[in-house]
């Protein structure tokens, strides 16, 4: 049982305001973690210091590998002005073998030269999925990934992420609506001791 | 190397944001000798420092969402997690710009030394100045962006013009040089020096800043 | 280990202390220093041959312009200390000196474009170091905007510091700019090298008053940086009783 | 050491120079600007520290 992620005593404070505090946890391969917390308390921050792109004010974080990070945002990272084709070459995710199972699975194969500015926000947060649902990388980091799907594809997202879980990935993500894949939780209100 | 082709497909499709700047830039100079009456004699000796006002100023236009769009939309983020330094990504983005923006500008301000100057090798000799001080301007004004990312461009205008007025002064003496037909290449080399150092320094700064604004 | 003694030394509460101890002293020998040399340098010294009495200005204009580059080269050092030790009292100095910086070049800039008047007939001569002064102040007016438009005080500072040093770049340029342009502007009167080119009897004034202005700006660098001090460590416990 | 450049008060403001110039309004603009400048800005400092004393307590 590898271990992808240690976190010890982990701090993360701006401009004096403590968000949370003492936050000590790991995370094996093949398990998931699901944050909550209320508004503001640091949830994305949380998030953020794990997938390398802020680091936490005290304490650390050891990776198994560094770079092997899948992460999901709130912002979905398209290009407006570009067409769906183009976007998954940015993403490059065009040349992956199963990219067409995933494109009629998600009902995206019929839009692939228009523009995703003409896309609802539910089809491009679709897309945007998409590189969760083709990376190879072995933590997968989710920031409220249900947001703007509808139950069709939260289905698809729940079955996926139980997949990737068989295949002993690591998964850590916050959601407001309960995902029903078996998780530890962290409880962000609490950490503020 | 797939790097660049990215960068070469966000800008191309984005009309706006490379053929914008060289609209501009064909303006300010065609309006230019509206301003000053028919006679040549001083249309010649205004036309050098109304070539550098103009570049300085477009290439400030150029700049204005260089990181802004990819910031908004979050692709900054992801670029951030998959590349470990963003240096190269930073230098790769400036070379495209510059080779979609830059390159064309210096060509043009080349095209109307010619038409104004009416002498070639003038034209010829200012040409290679021009494709080095719009890469320079590129990248010290993209740093200013990148220091004001998310507060609008005035802010990062205001803090990098004081860093680019030393170098108008080397431009200043290259006209002198040229209006005196001495030969010029002591400050070609010159800027090329600048530029070197440029490319080197900057990047790193500008990914150290957008790390920090991506916190 | 340097990395401990320097958080150590330079954490803001002991700054604070020592430095509310030394204020007085500092302000009131810096003020008699400057009043004192002020006096000596506009009534004392004789006239100066070619300029006449609008020479006097310099006891006024040198120490400012001096102060204003020197006090950029303070940031540049504090700001260098921050990124690479993360103190934050330095961050705090940096912030402290910029509005500082800005009021003296000000000074210089409205002192020397009035001693232009009656030495070169202009209030305003485009000559390298009354530009580069320009620049100073404008570069001093970019650095306090852009902290201001932070409302995270640790984004603002990591800003502040990357752009004054990149900014320090402009220094060295200005004191070039004097030789190669070598216009208008009288070569510096003092320059650590050879010997000084105003006469000795004026010379001490204006040593006098560098001092006492370069101790008055001190003074105010202190108060301002006891405001930024407080300003961040409101709701630290010591900030209550100090206060 | 104290040869008084000017013989009285009147002609140190006024500041004849040899060449029959005033120099005195410039040499006392400065004087007012440099110090006024230095005082407003020590009595900006001042209050804004009382302020965020106050504020604190």
């Amino acid at each position: 049982m590898k271990k992808i992620l240690a976190a010890d005593n982990l701090c993360y404070s701006i401009n004096e305001t403590k968000l949370f505090q003492g936050l000590s946890f790991d995370l094996f391969e093949g398990k998931a973690i699901h944050v909550l917390g209320g508004n503001g308390s640091g949830k994305t921050s949380l998030l953020k210091i794990i997938s390398g792109l802020s680091k936490p004010t005290r304490g650390s974080i050891t990776k198994s590998n560094k770079k092997n990070v899948c992460f999901v945002g709130h912002k979905n990272a398209l290009k407006q002005y570009l067409t769906v084709e183009d976007n998954l070459s940015l993403l490059e995710v065009d040349k992956h073998n199963d990219i067409n199972a995933f494109l009629k699975k998600l009902e995206l194969s019929k839009l692939l030269d228009v523009m995703v500015a003409s896309l609802s926000y539910g089809q491009q947060k679709k897309l945007a999925l998409l590189r969760l649902f083709l990376n190879d990388s072995d933590l997968l980091v989710l920031d409220e990934p249900c947001v703007g799907l509808d139950r069709k594809s939260q289905d698809i997202l729940c079955s996926f992420l139980r997949e990737q879980k068989e295949e002993k990935k690591a998964l850590i993500f916050s959601s407001h609506i309960s995902l029903d894949v078996d998780s530890e939780y962290i409880n962000l209100d609490k950490a503020i001791s | 190397m797939k790097l660049i082709n990215f960068e070469f497909l966000k800008l191309r499709k984005k009309s706006r944001g490379w053929l914008g700047p060289i609209l501009v830039f064909i303006l300010i100079m065609t309006a230019f000798p509206l301003t000053v009456e028919i006679l040549n004699k001083n249309l010649e000796q205004a036309f050098f420092s109304i070539l550098w006002i103009a570049t300085l100023l477009v290439m400030m236009l150029a700049t204005e969402d260089i990181f802004l769009e990819d910031y908004n939309d979050g692709s900054l983020e992801q670029m951030a997690i998959k590349y470990d330094s963003l240096s190269g990504l930073v230098a790769t983005k400036i070379f495209v710009y510059w080779v979609l923006i830059g390159i064309p500008i210096s060509l043009i301000g080349a095209l109307y030394g010619f038409g104004i100057t009416r002498s070639s090798e003038s034209a010829l000799q200012i040409l290679p100045i021009l494709l080095i001080t719009t890469y320079i301007f590129l990248n010290v004004f993209s740093f200013g962006n990148a220091l004001s990312l998310t507060k609008g461009s005035i802010l990062g205008t205001l803090i990098t013009m004081p860093l680019v007025l030393p170098l108008l002064v080397v431009l200043g003496k290259v006209v002198i040089a040229i209006n005196l037909g001495i030969s010029f290449l002591g400050f070609l080399f010159l800027l090329l020096g600048i530029l070197s150092i440029i490319i080197l320094i900057l990047p790193m700064i500008i990914s150290f800043v957008i790390k920090a604004h991506l916190e | 280990m340097i990395k401990k003694f320097i958080h150590q030394f330079a954490s803001p509460k002991t700054y604070l202390f020592q430095v509310d101890r030394a204020y007085p002293y500092i302000f009131y020998a810096s003020l008699f220093v400057y009043i004192g040399s002020l006096f000596w340098g506009l009534f004392l010294t004789s006239e100066d041959f070619v300029q006449g009495n609008s020479y006097r200005i310099i006891y006024l204009h040198v120490p400012a312009s001096f102060i204003s580059q020197s006090l950029y080269l303070a940031m540049a050092f504090a700001s260098a200390i921050f990124l690479i030790w993360k103190v934050k009292l330095s961050a705090y100095l940096v912030k402290s000196i910029a509005p500082i910086g800005a009021v003296t070049t000000f000074i210089a800039l409205v002192s020397g474009s009035i001693w232009g008047i009656p030495t070169w007939g202009t209030w305003w001569a485009w000559d390298a170091r009354i530009i580069s002064t320009l620049i100073l102040f404008i570069m001093y007016l970019g650095l306090i905007s852009l902290h201001d438009s932070f409302t995270d005080y640790e984004k603002a500072d990591k800003f502040l510091a990357i752009l004054v040093i990149v900014g320090s770049v402009n220094i060295p340029i200005i004191k070039m700019s004097v030789e190669w342009w070598s216009t208008l502007h009288q070569t510096a009167s003092i320059t650590v090298t050879e010997k000084p080119a105003i006469d000795a009897s004026m010379l001490y004034p204006l040593f006098g008053s560098i001092i006492g202005f370069s101790g008055i700006v001190f003074c105010l660098v202190i108060l301002s940086s006891k405001l930024q001090i407080l300003l961040r460590e409101k709701n630290k416990s010591w900030v209550k009783d100090y206060v | 050491m104290f040869n008084f450049a000017f013989d009285s008060i009147g002609e140190a403001f006024m500041m004849q120079s040899a060449n029959g110039q005033y120099h005195g309004i410039y040499v006392w603009s400065v004087v007012f600007i440099v110090l006024t400048s230095l005082l407003v800005t020590f009595f900006i400092y001042k209050r804004k520290i009382r302020n965020i004393g106050k504020k604190i307590k």
